[in-house]
Protein backbone atom coordinates (compact mmCIF):
# COMPACT_ATOMS: atom_id res chain seq x y z
CA UNK A 1 0.00 0.00 0.00
CA UNK A 2 2.72 2.54 1.11
CA UNK A 3 4.08 1.55 -2.25
CA UNK A 4 0.82 2.41 -4.51
CA UNK A 5 1.13 5.89 -2.18
CA UNK A 6 4.60 6.74 -3.48
CA UNK A 7 4.05 5.76 -6.98
CA UNK A 8 0.69 8.44 -6.35
CA UNK A 9 2.84 10.90 -4.67
CA UNK A 10 5.14 10.56 -8.14
CA UNK A 11 2.23 10.80 -10.52
CA UNK A 12 1.15 13.66 -8.95
CA UNK A 13 4.43 15.66 -8.52
CA UNK A 14 5.24 14.87 -12.31
CA UNK A 15 2.13 15.71 -13.65
CA UNK A 16 1.76 19.07 -11.46
CA UNK A 17 5.57 19.46 -13.18
CA UNK A 18 4.21 19.18 -16.52
CA UNK A 19 1.36 21.34 -16.26
CA UNK A 20 3.41 23.79 -14.89
CA UNK A 21 6.05 23.99 -17.19
CA UNK A 22 3.56 23.58 -19.71
CA UNK A 23 2.03 27.31 -18.38
CA UNK A 24 5.21 28.64 -18.19
CA UNK A 25 6.07 28.24 -21.94
CA UNK A 26 2.28 29.26 -22.88
CA UNK A 27 3.19 32.64 -20.74
CA UNK A 28 6.42 33.16 -22.35
CA UNK A 29 5.11 32.90 -25.91
CA UNK A 30 2.13 34.54 -25.40
CA UNK A 31 4.33 37.49 -23.69
CA UNK A 32 6.97 37.46 -26.89
CA UNK A 33 4.11 37.61 -29.07
CA UNK A 34 2.41 40.58 -26.97
CA UNK A 35 5.74 42.85 -25.78
CA UNK A 36 7.89 42.12 -28.91
CA UNK A 37 5.54 41.40 -32.01
CA UNK A 38 2.49 43.59 -31.72
CA UNK A 39 4.43 46.22 -30.59
CA UNK A 40 6.11 46.42 -33.84
CA UNK A 41 3.12 45.88 -35.63
CA UNK A 42 1.70 48.87 -34.15
CA UNK A 43 4.60 50.94 -34.47
CA UNK A 44 4.49 50.07 -38.34
CA UNK A 45 0.88 50.59 -38.20
CA UNK A 46 1.91 54.36 -37.25
CA UNK A 47 4.42 54.86 -39.89
CA UNK A 48 1.63 53.85 -42.44
CA UNK A 49 -0.97 56.30 -41.23
CA UNK A 50 1.37 59.18 -40.94
CA UNK A 51 2.36 58.49 -44.84
CA UNK A 52 -1.44 58.24 -45.83
CA UNK A 53 -2.00 61.89 -44.22
CA UNK A 54 1.09 62.94 -46.09
CA UNK A 55 -0.21 61.26 -49.37
CA UNK A 56 -3.33 63.49 -49.57
CA UNK A 57 -4.61 60.84 -51.26
CA UNK A 58 -3.10 60.19 -53.99
CA UNK A 59 -4.35 57.40 -55.53
CA UNK A 60 -1.54 55.95 -56.59
CA UNK A 61 0.22 56.29 -53.29
CA UNK A 62 -2.57 55.76 -51.10
CA UNK A 63 -3.61 52.49 -52.46
CA UNK A 64 -0.80 50.08 -51.98
CA UNK A 65 -0.23 51.43 -48.28
CA UNK A 66 -3.93 50.94 -47.83
CA UNK A 67 -3.48 47.31 -48.83
CA UNK A 68 -0.78 46.99 -46.59
CA UNK A 69 -2.31 48.15 -43.35
CA UNK A 70 -4.89 46.10 -44.23
CA UNK A 71 -2.72 43.32 -44.07
CA UNK A 72 -1.17 44.61 -40.81
CA UNK A 73 -4.23 44.87 -39.91
CA UNK A 74 -5.31 41.49 -40.01
CA UNK A 75 -1.54 40.71 -38.51
CA UNK A 76 -2.37 42.45 -35.53
CA UNK A 77 -5.54 40.93 -34.43
CA UNK A 78 -4.62 37.21 -35.04
CA UNK A 79 -1.06 37.80 -33.09
CA UNK A 80 -3.63 39.17 -30.37
CA UNK A 81 -5.78 36.11 -30.72
CA UNK A 82 -3.31 33.24 -30.60
CA UNK A 83 -1.20 35.10 -27.99
CA UNK A 84 -4.49 35.42 -25.85
CA UNK A 85 -5.49 32.03 -26.31
CA UNK A 86 -2.14 30.54 -25.48
CA UNK A 87 -2.31 33.02 -21.88
CA UNK A 88 -4.77 35.71 -21.69
CA UNK A 89 -3.12 38.47 -20.24
CA UNK A 90 -6.00 39.95 -18.69
CA UNK A 91 -5.09 36.78 -15.68
CA UNK A 92 -2.03 38.51 -15.07
CA UNK A 93 -2.71 42.11 -15.77
CA UNK A 94 -6.19 42.38 -13.82
CA UNK A 95 -6.49 38.82 -11.90
CA UNK A 96 -8.97 36.12 -11.94
CA UNK A 97 -12.09 37.67 -11.19
CA UNK A 98 -11.59 40.22 -14.16
CA UNK A 99 -10.20 37.21 -16.72
CA UNK A 100 -13.24 34.83 -15.86
CA UNK A 101 -15.83 37.64 -16.53
CA UNK A 102 -13.55 38.21 -19.83
CA UNK A 103 -13.73 34.64 -20.66
CA UNK A 104 -17.69 34.21 -20.11
CA UNK A 105 -18.22 37.52 -22.39
CA UNK A 106 -15.96 36.07 -25.47
CA UNK A 107 -17.41 32.62 -25.18
CA UNK A 108 -20.88 33.82 -24.82
CA UNK A 109 -20.21 35.79 -28.18
CA UNK A 110 -18.62 32.82 -30.08
CA UNK A 111 -21.03 30.08 -29.40
CA UNK A 112 -24.25 31.87 -29.10
CA UNK A 113 -24.90 30.57 -25.19
CA UNK A 114 -26.14 32.97 -22.56
CA UNK A 115 -23.43 33.19 -19.62
CA UNK A 116 -23.87 34.50 -16.30
CA UNK A 117 -20.62 35.62 -14.44
CA UNK A 118 -20.65 36.12 -10.68
CA UNK A 119 -16.85 36.52 -9.50
CA UNK A 120 -15.54 38.14 -6.02
CA UNK A 121 -12.26 39.29 -6.49
CA UNK A 122 -9.34 36.72 -5.03
CA UNK A 123 -6.71 39.01 -5.22
CA UNK A 124 -4.04 37.67 -2.54
CA UNK A 125 -6.04 34.69 -1.72
CA UNK A 126 -4.74 31.82 -4.13
CA UNK A 127 -1.31 31.43 -5.94
CA UNK A 128 -0.55 32.61 -9.45
CA UNK A 129 -0.69 28.72 -10.21
CA UNK A 130 -3.85 28.07 -8.03
CA UNK A 131 -5.64 30.73 -10.39
CA UNK A 132 -4.21 29.62 -13.71
CA UNK A 133 -5.86 26.41 -13.10
CA UNK A 134 -9.20 27.89 -11.97
CA UNK A 135 -8.81 29.30 -15.12
CA UNK A 136 -8.11 26.31 -17.22
CA UNK A 137 -10.92 24.26 -15.36
CA UNK A 138 -13.37 27.04 -16.68
CA UNK A 139 -12.12 26.96 -19.88
CA UNK A 140 -12.55 23.34 -20.63
CA UNK A 141 -15.93 23.51 -18.51
CA UNK A 142 -16.75 25.71 -21.61
CA UNK A 143 -15.42 23.63 -24.14
CA UNK A 144 -17.30 21.12 -22.94
CA UNK A 145 -20.90 22.77 -23.00
CA UNK A 146 -20.01 24.14 -26.11
CA UNK A 147 -19.65 20.52 -27.24
CA UNK A 148 -21.48 18.04 -25.27
CA UNK A 149 -24.61 20.03 -23.28
CA UNK A 150 -26.82 21.61 -25.82
CA UNK A 151 -27.37 24.14 -23.54
CA UNK A 152 -28.74 27.79 -23.62
CA UNK A 153 -27.16 28.85 -20.33
CA UNK A 154 -24.30 29.10 -18.54
CA UNK A 155 -23.81 29.83 -14.60
CA UNK A 156 -20.40 30.52 -13.00
CA UNK A 157 -20.27 31.56 -9.76
CA UNK A 158 -16.73 32.24 -8.02
CA UNK A 159 -16.61 33.27 -4.29
CA UNK A 160 -14.69 33.17 -1.01
CA UNK A 161 -16.05 31.03 1.86
CA UNK A 162 -14.36 30.81 4.97
CA UNK A 163 -11.03 29.90 3.92
CA UNK A 164 -12.19 28.58 1.10
CA UNK A 165 -12.18 29.85 -2.84
CA UNK A 166 -15.65 28.23 -4.22
CA UNK A 167 -16.27 27.72 -7.79
CA UNK A 168 -19.55 26.70 -9.21
CA UNK A 169 -20.10 25.95 -12.50
CA UNK A 170 -23.88 24.97 -13.94
CA UNK A 171 -25.45 24.71 -17.41
CA UNK A 172 -28.91 24.08 -18.36
CA UNK A 173 -28.18 21.23 -21.42
CA UNK A 174 -28.79 17.82 -21.26
CA UNK A 175 -26.50 16.89 -18.67
CA UNK A 176 -23.26 14.32 -18.57
CA UNK A 177 -24.04 10.92 -19.74
CA UNK A 178 -23.81 7.96 -16.69
CA UNK A 179 -20.12 7.52 -15.88
CA UNK A 180 -18.70 9.90 -18.36
CA UNK A 181 -17.03 11.56 -15.32
CA UNK A 182 -15.52 8.50 -13.82
CA UNK A 183 -14.77 6.35 -17.01
CA UNK A 184 -11.29 5.76 -16.34
CA UNK A 185 -10.01 5.13 -19.90
CA UNK A 186 -12.32 7.69 -21.96
CA UNK A 187 -10.79 9.66 -24.72
CA UNK A 188 -10.91 12.58 -23.00
CA UNK A 189 -8.74 14.43 -21.50
CA UNK A 190 -10.51 17.15 -20.21
CA UNK A 191 -11.92 16.03 -17.42
CA UNK A 192 -9.25 14.20 -15.74
CA UNK A 193 -7.09 17.64 -16.58
CA UNK A 194 -9.45 19.08 -14.55
CA UNK A 195 -8.74 16.86 -11.54
CA UNK A 196 -5.10 16.77 -11.97
CA UNK A 197 -4.78 20.73 -11.65
CA UNK A 198 -7.43 20.87 -8.75
CA UNK A 199 -5.31 18.16 -7.05
CA UNK A 200 -2.76 19.38 -7.28
CA UNK A 201 -3.29 22.12 -4.98
CA UNK A 202 -4.97 20.18 -2.98
CA UNK A 203 -8.74 20.94 -3.77
CA UNK A 204 -11.40 19.13 -4.45
CA UNK A 205 -13.71 19.04 -7.64
CA UNK A 206 -17.60 17.19 -8.07
CA UNK A 207 -19.70 16.79 -10.97
CA UNK A 208 -23.42 16.53 -10.63
CA UNK A 209 -26.82 17.20 -11.91
CA UNK A 210 -27.67 20.70 -11.72
CA UNK A 211 -30.81 22.19 -10.97
CA UNK A 212 -31.99 22.42 -14.54
CA UNK A 213 -30.84 19.01 -15.39
CA UNK A 214 -27.38 19.77 -16.90
CA UNK A 215 -24.13 19.19 -15.80
CA UNK A 216 -22.95 20.96 -12.38
CA UNK A 217 -19.45 21.08 -11.39
CA UNK A 218 -18.35 22.25 -7.92
CA UNK A 219 -14.47 23.06 -7.24
CA UNK A 220 -13.18 23.84 -3.57
CA UNK A 221 -9.88 25.04 -3.01
CA UNK A 222 -7.80 25.94 0.16
CA UNK A 223 -6.69 29.50 0.48
CA UNK A 224 -2.81 29.94 0.70
CA UNK A 225 -1.99 33.26 0.52
CA UNK A 226 0.04 34.86 -2.21
CA UNK A 227 3.19 32.53 -3.45
CA UNK A 228 6.43 35.60 -3.87
CA UNK B 1 2.99 27.79 -77.88
CA UNK B 2 6.42 27.70 -76.42
CA UNK B 3 8.09 30.07 -78.49
CA UNK B 4 7.33 32.84 -75.92
CA UNK B 5 10.33 31.91 -74.16
CA UNK B 6 12.46 31.03 -77.15
CA UNK B 7 12.76 34.63 -78.59
CA UNK B 8 15.18 35.14 -75.09
CA UNK B 9 12.27 38.06 -74.05
CA UNK B 10 9.69 36.88 -72.01
CA UNK B 11 9.52 34.48 -68.79
CA UNK B 12 6.74 32.28 -68.60
CA UNK B 13 6.20 32.17 -65.25
CA UNK B 14 4.05 30.16 -62.85
CA UNK B 15 3.22 30.78 -59.19
CA UNK B 16 2.50 28.59 -56.69
CA UNK B 17 1.75 29.43 -52.86
CA UNK B 18 -1.58 28.66 -50.58
CA UNK B 19 -1.31 32.53 -49.66
CA UNK B 20 -3.82 33.98 -52.14
CA UNK B 21 -2.77 37.67 -50.23
CA UNK B 22 1.33 36.60 -51.53
CA UNK B 23 0.31 35.56 -54.91
CA UNK B 24 -0.93 38.49 -54.94
CA UNK B 25 1.74 40.48 -53.40
CA UNK B 26 3.98 38.73 -56.29
CA UNK B 27 2.24 39.45 -58.84
CA UNK B 28 2.31 43.78 -58.87
CA UNK B 29 5.61 42.90 -57.89
CA UNK B 30 6.09 41.61 -61.31
CA UNK B 31 3.73 43.55 -62.61
CA UNK B 32 6.13 46.12 -64.29
CA UNK B 33 8.56 43.54 -65.39
CA UNK B 34 7.95 43.12 -69.61
CA UNK B 35 10.50 40.21 -69.25
CA UNK B 36 8.44 38.40 -66.93
CA UNK B 37 5.17 36.83 -68.33
CA UNK B 38 2.32 35.11 -65.10
CA UNK B 39 0.70 32.05 -67.01
CA UNK B 40 -0.23 30.46 -64.31
CA UNK B 41 -1.43 30.20 -60.71
CA UNK B 42 -1.76 27.45 -58.06
CA UNK B 43 -2.26 27.37 -54.59
CA UNK B 44 -0.80 23.56 -53.64
CA UNK B 45 1.99 21.14 -55.03
CA UNK B 46 -0.64 19.08 -57.13
CA UNK B 47 -1.54 22.04 -58.79
CA UNK B 48 2.14 23.00 -59.18
CA UNK B 49 2.60 19.32 -61.04
CA UNK B 50 -0.61 19.95 -62.85
CA UNK B 51 -0.06 23.72 -63.99
CA UNK B 52 3.66 22.35 -65.42
CA UNK B 53 2.19 19.91 -67.44
CA UNK B 54 -0.42 21.63 -69.25
CA UNK B 55 1.25 25.23 -69.20
CA UNK B 56 4.84 23.96 -69.38
CA UNK B 57 6.33 27.25 -68.05
CA UNK B 58 9.83 28.33 -68.29
CA UNK B 59 9.75 28.57 -64.35
CA UNK B 60 7.64 27.78 -61.17
CA UNK B 61 8.04 30.18 -57.94
CA UNK B 62 7.34 27.11 -55.58
CA UNK B 63 6.00 27.87 -51.63
CA UNK B 64 7.06 24.88 -49.44
CA UNK B 65 5.03 25.27 -46.59
CA UNK B 66 1.58 24.25 -48.42
CA UNK B 67 -1.50 21.32 -48.12
CA UNK B 68 -2.13 18.92 -49.63
CA UNK B 69 1.33 18.29 -51.20
CA UNK B 70 4.26 20.63 -50.27
CA UNK B 71 6.56 22.29 -52.70
CA UNK B 72 9.27 19.94 -52.11
CA UNK B 73 7.09 16.50 -53.18
CA UNK B 74 6.05 18.84 -56.10
CA UNK B 75 9.25 19.77 -56.81
CA UNK B 76 10.56 16.34 -57.41
CA UNK B 77 7.53 15.32 -59.04
CA UNK B 78 8.65 18.29 -61.81
CA UNK B 79 11.78 17.96 -62.21
CA UNK B 80 11.15 13.92 -63.56
CA UNK B 81 8.55 14.87 -65.99
CA UNK B 82 9.72 18.13 -66.91
CA UNK B 83 13.34 18.39 -66.05
CA UNK B 84 13.70 21.58 -68.43
CA UNK B 85 11.42 23.32 -66.37
CA UNK B 86 12.88 25.66 -63.83
CA UNK B 87 12.57 25.93 -60.56
CA UNK B 88 13.17 28.52 -57.94
CA UNK B 89 11.82 27.61 -54.38
CA UNK B 90 10.28 30.40 -52.56
CA UNK B 91 10.48 30.13 -48.43
CA UNK B 92 10.15 32.06 -45.25
CA UNK B 93 13.09 30.18 -43.66
CA UNK B 94 16.50 29.62 -45.18
CA UNK B 95 17.89 26.81 -43.22
CA UNK B 96 20.60 25.17 -44.64
CA UNK B 97 18.95 22.45 -44.54
CA UNK B 98 16.52 23.55 -47.23
CA UNK B 99 18.96 24.67 -49.16
CA UNK B 100 20.55 21.57 -49.69
CA UNK B 101 17.51 19.69 -49.83
CA UNK B 102 16.28 21.70 -52.80
CA UNK B 103 19.66 21.62 -54.89
CA UNK B 104 19.10 17.62 -54.11
CA UNK B 105 15.93 18.05 -55.67
CA UNK B 106 17.89 19.61 -58.65
CA UNK B 107 16.10 22.57 -57.74
CA UNK B 108 17.37 25.91 -59.29
CA UNK B 109 16.95 28.39 -56.67
CA UNK B 110 15.64 29.47 -53.20
CA UNK B 111 14.77 32.89 -52.35
CA UNK B 112 13.65 34.09 -49.10
CA UNK B 113 9.97 35.84 -49.52
CA UNK B 114 11.10 39.32 -47.44
CA UNK B 115 13.60 39.92 -49.78
CA UNK B 116 13.41 42.98 -52.14
CA UNK B 117 11.87 43.43 -54.84
CA UNK B 118 15.12 43.74 -57.17
CA UNK B 119 16.45 40.88 -55.27
CA UNK B 120 12.97 38.20 -56.14
CA UNK B 121 13.53 39.78 -59.54
CA UNK B 122 17.04 39.08 -59.60
CA UNK B 123 16.39 35.57 -58.65
CA UNK B 124 13.97 34.85 -61.41
CA UNK B 125 16.00 36.12 -64.20
CA UNK B 126 18.99 34.37 -63.08
CA UNK B 127 17.51 31.10 -62.63
CA UNK B 128 15.39 31.58 -65.83
CA UNK B 129 18.84 32.00 -67.67
CA UNK B 130 20.50 28.83 -66.46
CA UNK B 131 21.90 29.89 -63.28
CA UNK B 132 21.49 28.39 -59.48
CA UNK B 133 20.14 30.99 -57.56
CA UNK B 134 20.80 30.57 -53.99
CA UNK B 135 20.61 34.63 -52.20
CA UNK B 136 23.26 35.91 -50.07
CA UNK B 137 22.53 34.29 -46.64
CA UNK B 138 21.32 31.37 -48.15
CA UNK B 139 24.75 30.75 -50.41
CA UNK B 140 26.63 31.83 -46.97
CA UNK B 141 25.19 29.14 -45.37
CA UNK B 142 26.43 26.73 -47.17
CA UNK C 1 2.29 -5.18 -6.05
CA UNK C 2 0.27 -5.62 -9.27
CA UNK C 3 -1.79 -2.22 -7.98
CA UNK C 4 1.92 -0.37 -8.12
CA UNK C 5 2.11 -1.98 -11.50
CA UNK C 6 -0.96 -0.19 -12.10
CA UNK C 7 -0.16 3.08 -10.79
CA UNK C 8 3.07 3.10 -12.94
CA UNK C 9 0.94 2.80 -16.48
CA UNK C 10 -1.74 5.12 -15.39
CA UNK C 11 1.67 7.63 -14.95
CA UNK C 12 2.93 6.79 -18.13
CA UNK C 13 -0.10 6.89 -19.82
CA UNK C 14 -1.11 10.48 -18.41
CA UNK C 15 2.01 11.66 -18.72
CA UNK C 16 2.31 10.59 -22.17
CA UNK C 17 -0.55 12.31 -23.06
CA UNK C 18 0.11 15.53 -21.99
CA UNK C 19 3.43 15.54 -23.56
CA UNK C 20 1.38 14.79 -26.66
CA UNK C 21 -0.88 17.80 -25.68
CA UNK C 22 1.60 19.67 -25.50
CA UNK C 23 3.38 19.17 -28.52
CA UNK C 24 -0.08 19.00 -30.43
CA UNK C 25 0.08 23.37 -28.90
CA UNK C 26 3.56 23.65 -30.38
CA UNK C 27 3.08 22.63 -33.86
CA UNK C 28 -0.18 24.55 -34.17
CA UNK C 29 0.54 27.24 -32.74
CA UNK C 30 4.03 27.25 -34.91
CA UNK C 31 1.96 26.80 -37.63
CA UNK C 32 -0.32 29.64 -36.98
CA UNK C 33 2.56 31.87 -36.59
CA UNK C 34 4.30 30.38 -40.37
CA UNK C 35 1.25 30.06 -42.20
CA UNK C 36 -0.88 33.20 -41.05
CA UNK C 37 1.22 35.92 -39.33
CA UNK C 38 4.54 35.68 -41.14
CA UNK C 39 2.23 35.64 -44.81
CA UNK C 40 0.47 38.89 -43.65
CA UNK C 41 3.35 40.31 -42.50
CA UNK C 42 5.33 40.04 -45.90
CA UNK C 43 2.48 40.94 -47.95
CA UNK C 44 1.98 44.08 -46.30
CA UNK C 45 6.09 44.29 -46.86
CA UNK C 46 5.44 44.29 -50.68
CA UNK C 47 2.73 46.58 -50.45
CA UNK C 48 4.95 49.49 -48.73
CA UNK C 49 7.87 48.87 -50.80
CA UNK C 50 5.49 49.46 -53.81
CA UNK C 51 4.53 52.77 -52.33
CA UNK C 52 8.23 53.54 -51.51
CA UNK C 53 8.81 52.83 -55.33
CA UNK C 54 5.75 55.49 -56.40
CA UNK C 55 7.02 57.99 -53.76
CA UNK C 56 9.88 58.54 -55.95
CA UNK C 57 11.96 59.44 -52.52
CA UNK C 58 9.94 62.67 -51.05
CA UNK C 59 11.38 62.48 -47.82
CA UNK C 60 8.12 63.75 -46.06
CA UNK C 61 6.38 60.74 -47.04
CA UNK C 62 8.94 58.01 -47.81
CA UNK C 63 10.57 58.02 -44.03
CA UNK C 64 7.86 57.26 -42.35
CA UNK C 65 7.36 54.43 -44.74
CA UNK C 66 10.80 53.37 -44.43
CA UNK C 67 10.69 53.41 -40.84
CA UNK C 68 7.65 51.04 -41.14
CA UNK C 69 8.84 48.89 -43.34
CA UNK C 70 11.78 48.51 -40.64
CA UNK C 71 9.68 47.65 -37.90
CA UNK C 72 7.80 45.25 -39.75
CA UNK C 73 11.28 43.50 -41.22
CA UNK C 74 12.03 43.11 -37.34
CA UNK C 75 8.63 41.65 -36.44
CA UNK C 76 8.77 39.16 -39.59
CA UNK C 77 12.43 38.27 -38.32
CA UNK C 78 11.01 37.60 -34.49
CA UNK C 79 8.18 36.06 -35.49
CA UNK C 80 10.56 33.03 -37.67
CA UNK C 81 12.32 32.66 -34.58
CA UNK C 82 9.60 32.17 -32.25
CA UNK C 83 7.38 29.64 -34.79
CA UNK C 84 11.06 28.25 -35.30
CA UNK C 85 11.55 27.79 -31.03
CA UNK C 86 8.67 26.00 -30.93
CA UNK C 87 8.37 23.27 -33.32
CA UNK C 88 11.08 23.38 -36.47
CA UNK C 89 9.53 23.04 -39.80
CA UNK C 90 12.54 21.35 -40.76
CA UNK C 91 10.91 18.56 -38.81
CA UNK C 92 7.70 18.31 -40.27
CA UNK C 93 8.88 19.45 -44.29
CA UNK C 94 11.83 16.96 -44.00
CA UNK C 95 12.02 14.43 -41.23
CA UNK C 96 14.67 13.61 -38.18
CA UNK C 97 17.57 13.82 -39.88
CA UNK C 98 17.67 17.11 -41.61
CA UNK C 99 16.05 17.65 -38.66
CA UNK C 100 18.63 16.93 -35.77
CA UNK C 101 21.64 18.26 -38.51
CA UNK C 102 20.21 21.76 -38.66
CA UNK C 103 19.66 21.31 -35.04
CA UNK C 104 23.66 20.36 -34.42
CA UNK C 105 24.19 23.73 -36.91
CA UNK C 106 22.41 26.19 -34.85
CA UNK C 107 23.66 24.52 -31.68
CA UNK C 108 27.29 24.68 -32.62
CA UNK C 109 26.48 28.35 -33.78
CA UNK C 110 25.29 29.47 -30.64
CA UNK C 111 27.42 27.99 -28.22
CA UNK C 112 30.73 27.60 -29.77
CA UNK C 113 31.11 23.78 -29.14
CA UNK C 114 31.66 21.95 -32.31
CA UNK C 115 29.09 19.27 -33.07
CA UNK C 116 29.69 16.73 -35.79
CA UNK C 117 26.06 15.04 -36.64
CA UNK C 118 25.87 11.36 -38.74
CA UNK C 119 22.09 10.89 -38.98
CA UNK C 120 20.49 8.12 -41.38
CA UNK C 121 16.98 9.06 -42.52
CA UNK C 122 14.38 7.52 -40.32
CA UNK C 123 11.47 7.98 -43.02
CA UNK C 124 9.00 5.48 -42.18
CA UNK C 125 10.60 3.30 -39.71
CA UNK C 126 9.15 5.63 -36.68
CA UNK C 127 5.66 7.60 -35.96
CA UNK C 128 6.05 10.93 -36.20
CA UNK C 129 5.34 10.85 -32.47
CA UNK C 130 8.71 9.44 -31.72
CA UNK C 131 10.35 11.73 -33.78
CA UNK C 132 8.95 14.38 -32.05
CA UNK C 133 10.06 12.37 -29.27
CA UNK C 134 14.03 11.47 -30.29
CA UNK C 135 14.61 15.34 -31.40
CA UNK C 136 13.11 16.64 -27.94
CA UNK C 137 15.80 14.39 -26.32
CA UNK C 138 18.42 15.84 -28.50
CA UNK C 139 17.69 18.90 -27.60
CA UNK C 140 17.33 18.56 -23.95
CA UNK C 141 20.80 16.73 -24.21
CA UNK C 142 22.77 19.31 -25.83
CA UNK C 143 21.04 21.98 -23.51
CA UNK C 144 22.51 20.18 -20.67
CA UNK C 145 25.79 19.84 -22.78
CA UNK C 146 26.41 23.46 -22.84
CA UNK C 147 24.66 24.30 -19.39
CA UNK C 148 26.40 22.00 -17.06
CA UNK C 149 29.43 20.07 -19.24
CA UNK C 150 32.30 22.65 -20.40
CA UNK C 151 32.75 20.38 -23.53
CA UNK C 152 34.67 21.25 -25.96
CA UNK C 153 32.47 18.71 -28.56
CA UNK C 154 29.37 17.10 -29.55
CA UNK C 155 29.20 13.56 -31.41
CA UNK C 156 25.82 12.72 -32.33
CA UNK C 157 24.47 8.98 -34.45
CA UNK C 158 21.33 8.31 -35.39
CA UNK C 159 20.97 5.26 -37.23
CA UNK C 160 19.04 2.08 -37.69
CA UNK C 161 20.30 -1.44 -36.17
CA UNK C 162 18.03 -4.13 -37.29
CA UNK C 163 14.87 -3.50 -35.86
CA UNK C 164 15.73 -0.69 -33.76
CA UNK C 165 16.48 2.89 -33.99
CA UNK C 166 20.18 4.06 -32.25
CA UNK C 167 20.82 7.36 -31.06
CA UNK C 168 24.20 7.89 -29.54
CA UNK C 169 25.19 11.24 -28.25
CA UNK C 170 28.65 11.74 -26.57
CA UNK C 171 30.05 15.06 -24.82
CA UNK C 172 33.81 15.34 -24.39
CA UNK C 173 33.28 17.68 -21.00
CA UNK C 174 33.24 16.63 -17.28
CA UNK C 175 30.81 14.11 -17.66
CA UNK C 176 27.48 14.01 -15.42
CA UNK C 177 28.57 14.17 -11.41
CA UNK C 178 27.59 10.51 -9.17
CA UNK C 179 23.91 9.54 -8.99
CA UNK C 180 23.04 12.74 -11.02
CA UNK C 181 20.63 10.55 -13.31
CA UNK C 182 19.42 8.58 -10.97
CA UNK C 183 18.36 11.05 -8.75
CA UNK C 184 14.62 10.75 -7.90
CA UNK C 185 13.92 14.44 -6.74
CA UNK C 186 16.40 16.57 -7.99
CA UNK C 187 15.10 20.04 -9.01
CA UNK C 188 15.96 18.84 -13.11
CA UNK C 189 13.40 17.96 -15.16
CA UNK C 190 15.26 17.11 -17.96
CA UNK C 191 16.48 14.03 -17.56
CA UNK C 192 13.44 12.66 -16.21
CA UNK C 193 11.71 14.46 -19.05
CA UNK C 194 13.79 12.25 -21.86
CA UNK C 195 13.29 8.93 -19.96
CA UNK C 196 9.45 9.65 -20.40
CA UNK C 197 9.44 10.59 -23.28
CA UNK C 198 11.12 7.06 -24.74
CA UNK C 199 9.25 4.72 -22.33
CA UNK C 200 6.27 5.96 -23.84
CA UNK C 201 7.37 4.79 -27.10
CA UNK C 202 8.40 1.36 -25.37
CA UNK C 203 12.42 2.37 -26.07
CA UNK C 204 15.24 2.20 -23.39
CA UNK C 205 17.83 4.99 -22.41
CA UNK C 206 21.03 4.80 -20.94
CA UNK C 207 23.56 7.25 -19.15
CA UNK C 208 27.08 6.47 -18.96
CA UNK C 209 30.91 7.98 -18.75
CA UNK C 210 31.85 8.10 -22.84
CA UNK C 211 35.63 7.43 -24.33
CA UNK C 212 36.36 11.37 -23.92
CA UNK C 213 34.92 11.16 -20.24
CA UNK C 214 32.06 13.05 -20.67
CA UNK C 215 28.69 11.87 -20.79
CA UNK C 216 27.11 9.50 -23.26
CA UNK C 217 23.92 9.23 -23.79
CA UNK C 218 22.59 5.44 -25.63
CA UNK C 219 18.64 5.73 -26.69
CA UNK C 220 17.19 2.84 -28.57
CA UNK C 221 13.78 2.72 -29.85
CA UNK C 222 11.97 -0.04 -31.55
CA UNK C 223 10.95 0.45 -35.45
CA UNK C 224 7.13 0.74 -35.65
CA UNK C 225 6.62 1.82 -39.50
CA UNK C 226 4.92 5.19 -39.71
CA UNK C 227 0.84 5.83 -38.31
CA UNK C 228 -1.19 6.94 -40.73
N1 LIG D 1 -21.39 20.18 -19.93
C1 LIG D 1 -21.55 18.89 -20.33
N2 LIG D 1 -22.78 18.44 -20.70
C2 LIG D 1 -22.95 17.17 -21.10
N3 LIG D 1 -21.97 16.25 -21.17
C3 LIG D 1 -20.72 16.63 -20.82
C4 LIG D 1 -20.45 17.96 -20.38
N4 LIG D 1 -19.13 18.04 -20.08
C5 LIG D 1 -18.61 16.82 -20.33
N5 LIG D 1 -19.56 15.97 -20.77
C6 LIG D 1 -19.37 14.53 -21.10
O1 LIG D 1 -18.19 14.07 -20.46
C7 LIG D 1 -17.30 13.50 -21.40
C8 LIG D 1 -15.86 13.73 -20.98
O2 LIG D 1 -15.49 15.09 -21.10
P1 LIG D 1 -13.95 15.46 -21.37
O3 LIG D 1 -13.81 16.94 -21.37
O4 LIG D 1 -13.12 14.69 -20.41
O5 LIG D 1 -13.67 14.86 -22.80
P2 LIG D 1 -14.08 15.43 -24.23
O6 LIG D 1 -14.62 16.81 -24.12
O7 LIG D 1 -14.98 14.40 -24.88
O8 LIG D 1 -12.68 15.42 -25.01
P3 LIG D 1 -11.45 16.48 -24.76
O9 LIG D 1 -11.82 17.38 -23.63
O10 LIG D 1 -10.26 15.63 -24.45
O11 LIG D 1 -11.30 17.21 -26.03
C9 LIG D 1 -17.67 14.13 -22.73
O12 LIG D 1 -17.32 13.34 -23.80
C10 LIG D 1 -19.18 14.29 -22.58
O13 LIG D 1 -19.83 13.08 -22.90
N1 LIG E 1 26.24 16.70 -20.55
C1 LIG E 1 26.35 16.78 -19.21
N2 LIG E 1 27.57 16.92 -18.61
C2 LIG E 1 27.67 16.98 -17.27
N3 LIG E 1 26.64 16.91 -16.42
C3 LIG E 1 25.40 16.77 -16.94
C4 LIG E 1 25.19 16.69 -18.34
N4 LIG E 1 23.86 16.56 -18.55
C5 LIG E 1 23.28 16.55 -17.34
N5 LIG E 1 24.19 16.68 -16.36
C6 LIG E 1 23.94 16.68 -14.90
O1 LIG E 1 22.69 16.05 -14.67
C7 LIG E 1 21.83 16.90 -13.94
C8 LIG E 1 20.39 16.68 -14.31
O2 LIG E 1 20.13 17.15 -15.62
P1 LIG E 1 18.66 17.65 -15.96
O3 LIG E 1 18.61 18.03 -17.42
O4 LIG E 1 17.71 16.62 -15.49
O5 LIG E 1 18.46 18.93 -15.04
P2 LIG E 1 19.00 20.42 -15.22
O6 LIG E 1 19.62 20.59 -16.56
O7 LIG E 1 19.88 20.71 -14.04
O8 LIG E 1 17.67 21.30 -15.11
P3 LIG E 1 16.50 21.42 -16.24
O9 LIG E 1 16.85 20.48 -17.37
O10 LIG E 1 15.23 21.03 -15.56
O11 LIG E 1 16.50 22.83 -16.66
C9 LIG E 1 22.36 18.28 -14.21
O12 LIG E 1 22.02 19.18 -13.19
C10 LIG E 1 23.85 18.06 -14.32
O13 LIG E 1 24.44 18.01 -13.04
K1 LIG F 1 4.66 41.61 -66.45
MG1 LIG G 1 -13.54 18.30 -23.12
MG1 LIG H 1 2.74 28.26 -47.65
MG1 LIG I 1 18.58 20.04 -18.31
Amino acid sequence: LSEQRFADARLKELSARQVNFQEEERKRVSRELHDSISQLLVSARYGLENALNVSRKEDDISEPIEKSMNALDNAISEVRRISMALRPSVLDDMGLSAAVKSLGNDFSRQSGIAVEVEAEQTKDLLSDEAKTALYRVIQEALTNVARHSHAGNVKIRLCRRGSKIKLHLEDDGVGMPRGAAKRKRGDGLGIRNMQERIDTFGGSIRFSKGRAGGLAIAVTLPIVGKKK
Amino acid sequence: MRSARSDGTRIRLVIVDDHDLLREGIRSRLAGEDSVDIVGEGSNGRQAVELCRSLEPDLVLLDISMPEMNGLEAAQKIKHTHPETKILFLSIYDNEEYVQEALRIGANGFVLKDVSKDEMINAIRSVAQGATYLGPQAAASL
